[in-house]
């Protein structure tokens, strides 16, 4: 990036860098990232649309990019998410949501070796030229057995309904599911969901490592102070890690 | 080739087709899986199934019971394959229930078709959260005191679903027709279940 | 905003909107906002320059409206910073350094009644057509006596140093200095500084309001959990409505 | 008219122009001051009366004792008017102490000049409260445990400066060549001072 008092603090637009900059980058993100957005302000009204979603045709691909990939075993969403929770905080926050999901997963495709950064310039390149090169063969496609994300423990959970728990105040780098705003609060567990792939573990290559999930209610108040509206609360979805006795 | 979606740089688009073909090439993307997505999603498939859950459910105590304690077996009902992730959360004249997920943009797919726009996005994303009564009466429904507010934010694999309130008159109505009337968005929680001429 | 499934979240660069919309924005900002970046993660490393900082001429002008708008009691400094505050998000992130200065300026004349946006569009057009008009009559610049920020009060301040303290959990919405990081947690007293102007009203008009202002320890754990670093704590100025009895 | 920065868009400039035009004439801006700005900033102006400060405190206890306890008396011994929300932070063999604004960029202009840029955005205003050691690593300085790292984000109307430890030999030198020997890094606390030829 340039310098000097005036050059500024200048991101250009991230879609105009180098996409393989961006994806080698070796900054890592935590839940502290733009992503985070819970209770921020500043963003303005909710806008909506008489038009219902589609896709159009790229939106497409990215969709069954991501479905197959996974289907491949090639990259679980816990490492999609966190290919995405690395995008330049700007690029994230002025980019269409699907454009999120092609960033993550070419981030995430290059670390694991699967494509390189090279072959992926050098593709578009000859796909905008119309040079492209006549059809490679193709290697076949192998599912792996699809998995899902609760597993069996023998554990029993150690966290019962109604009990009341403060969550962590950690501040992880890598990828977590522990909400900033909900962090080094009071709850209560509102109910149990059986183990669950943790993905504080899962997002790193790091295995299942599952982990028993609760649904944690929180007052409002608790989370917002004298800010809270009255009479609302929020319940969040949290693994046993993230959870002390109050 | 496609249509593509003029306001999207030649940058995203060339990069997609780029990570496509390579990928294709590499046994790690089907033809058919693409065009099951472009079957599935480039026309409006509307809520699908989770309006015709929550109108079987409004006319049929024993198949809401079903929905409301298991709702990842209820969707069989309708051809889907088991989906065990799913909570249906109910509202009643007390309680109204409102999903976000602040973190990405998680929602129930199999159920509820595409996520809308302002789902995804930060303003709602944000204030989901910290201010709902206000953000539901900006986006035209005001739910005053004391009626509670219950905010599910997505953060595990769980995916959360709102059996609304039926709109007067719904017991007379058949399931298809009533299905007609349940929005995504009253599905989210963010707008009330209307009939039609209804104000 | 265009909206529909692929029109996307695509704030266009803000600086290509009508800048009399993003002034006149009815949406408030708060602390939480982006400018409240202690603790985020994922902006990657600080890169410093071997040229010495110094100011082109934009800046210098945008320095001096600065301090002329508030030499002349027009705009205050708490003013100033949540006129800047309420910037877009994304044009906050990705706008060099005195462009914010330029926004939030902007924006406070206009809400005051200084400048309308229709004038400042005007000017600029006529500006960048050289259509300028003959220069008209200067108004007489009037100085108001500086202030400063420190107060005389009656009371004494309810901490002394080495006091526990628990700062509030509010998300207020406006101004306010309680950064996001430093909320509901325990810290201990290290000095007192007197009794100070209080952003959260002086930025709203609503006067001075003086209230005590302390120097407060946190240590990183209270802060950062089992991320935070050994041996390092953080010293914030907190005023004393920010404070409860821990 | 002036040389703006290549870089910047000429919306900006035409906006910051236009505004100087309309408040010249409502009497809110004084072509004096614009021009003391420039004087003063268009050339660098190093750290000033800060790094002046610092070198007499080096040399002079008496100083040393007023620059701490009193910082806002210390800078008139330079000629500046009352800075009395001025502080000086000291640093030891034990204690090591850094500068941060997180909410905006505040800092002590009067006797430190100008901020640089890196101080201003938000990889510096982000991470300097949540790991100043692997920070301060990255720009270069590794410190070590057991020495204690304080932060201190100014916000508030008071302004931070930092009394760094005299480097090895100032006792010998002038408060001139001394004075040359501190950057403006050094005050906000990323460097040590270092004299010319030592690493």
């Amino acid at each position: 990036m340039v310098e000097g008092d005036h050059a500024p603090f200048c991101h250009a637009p991230a879609r105009l860098l180098n996409l393989g900059s961006k994806l080698a980058s070796k900054y890592t993100s935590g839940v502290n990232g733009v992503h985070d957005l819970g209770g921020m302000h500043g963003f303005g009204p909710v806008e909506r649309s008489p038009d219902p979603p589609t896709l159009v045709r790229w939106e497409s691909i990215v969709r069954a990019i991501q479905l197959d990939t996974r289907a491949a075993g090639v990259m679980n969403v816990d490492e999609f998410r966190y290919g995405i929770e690395r995008m330049d905080p700007v690029h994230y926050l002025s980019s269409p949501y699907f454009e999120h999901w092609l960033d993550g997963i070419s981030r995430v495709l290059v670390e694991k070796g699967r494509i390189t950064e090279a072959e992926l310039e050098a593709r578009a390149a000859s796909l905008v030229a119309e040079t492209e090169p006549p059809t490679a063969a193709r290697a076949a496609f192998k599912a792996v057995p699809p998995a899902g994300f609760r597993r069996d423990v023998a554990w029993a959970p150690q966290r019962h309904v109604g009990d009341r728990v403060r969550t962590s105040t950690a501040s992880p780098v890598g990828h977590t599911r522990m909400a900033r705003y909900a962090r080094g609060k009071l709850g209560t567990v509102h109910a149990r969901h059986g183990a669950y792939v943790f993905p504080d573990s899962s997002a790193h290559g790091l295995g299942d490592d599952p982990q028993h999930l609760y649904s944690v209610r929180f007052a409002a108040a608790e989370l917002w102070g004298e800010s809270a509206e009255a009479g609302t609360s929020v319940y969040i979805d949290l693994w046993e890690p993230y959870l002390q006795t109050a | 080739m496609a249509k593509y979606h003029p306001n999207v740089e030649d940058y995203v688009v060339s990069r997609v087709r780029a990570l496509e073909s390579l990928l294709l090439e590499k046994g790690l993307l089907r033809t058919e899986t693409v065009d099951d997505v472009i079957a599935r999603f480039e026309k409006d498939v509307g809520p699908l199934v989770g309006a015709r859950m929550v109108a079987r459910a409004w006319l049929d105590p024993r198949y809401r019971e079903l929905l409301l304690s298991d709702a990842g077996t209820a969707v069989t009902h309708f051809g889907l394959p088991a989906y065990g992730e799913l909570r249906v959360v109910e509202d009643t004249e007390d309680v109204h229930n409102l999903v976000v997920c602040t973190l990405c943009s998680c929602y129930p797919w199999p159920v509820m078709g595409l996520p809308p726009v302002w789902y995804k996005m930060p303003p709602y994303r944000s204030r989901a959260v910290l201010e709902p009564r206000k953000l539901l009466g900006e986006m035209g429904w005001e739910i005053p005191e004391p009626r509670e507010i219950r905010v599910w934010d997505s953060s595990a694999e769980l995916r959360y679903m709102v059996l609304p309130l039926p709109p007067p008159g719904a017991a007379d109505m058949s399931e298809d027709a009533l299905a007609g009337c349940i929005t995504r968005d009253a599905l989210i929680g963010v707008e009330p279940v209307r009939l039609p001429g209804a104000k």
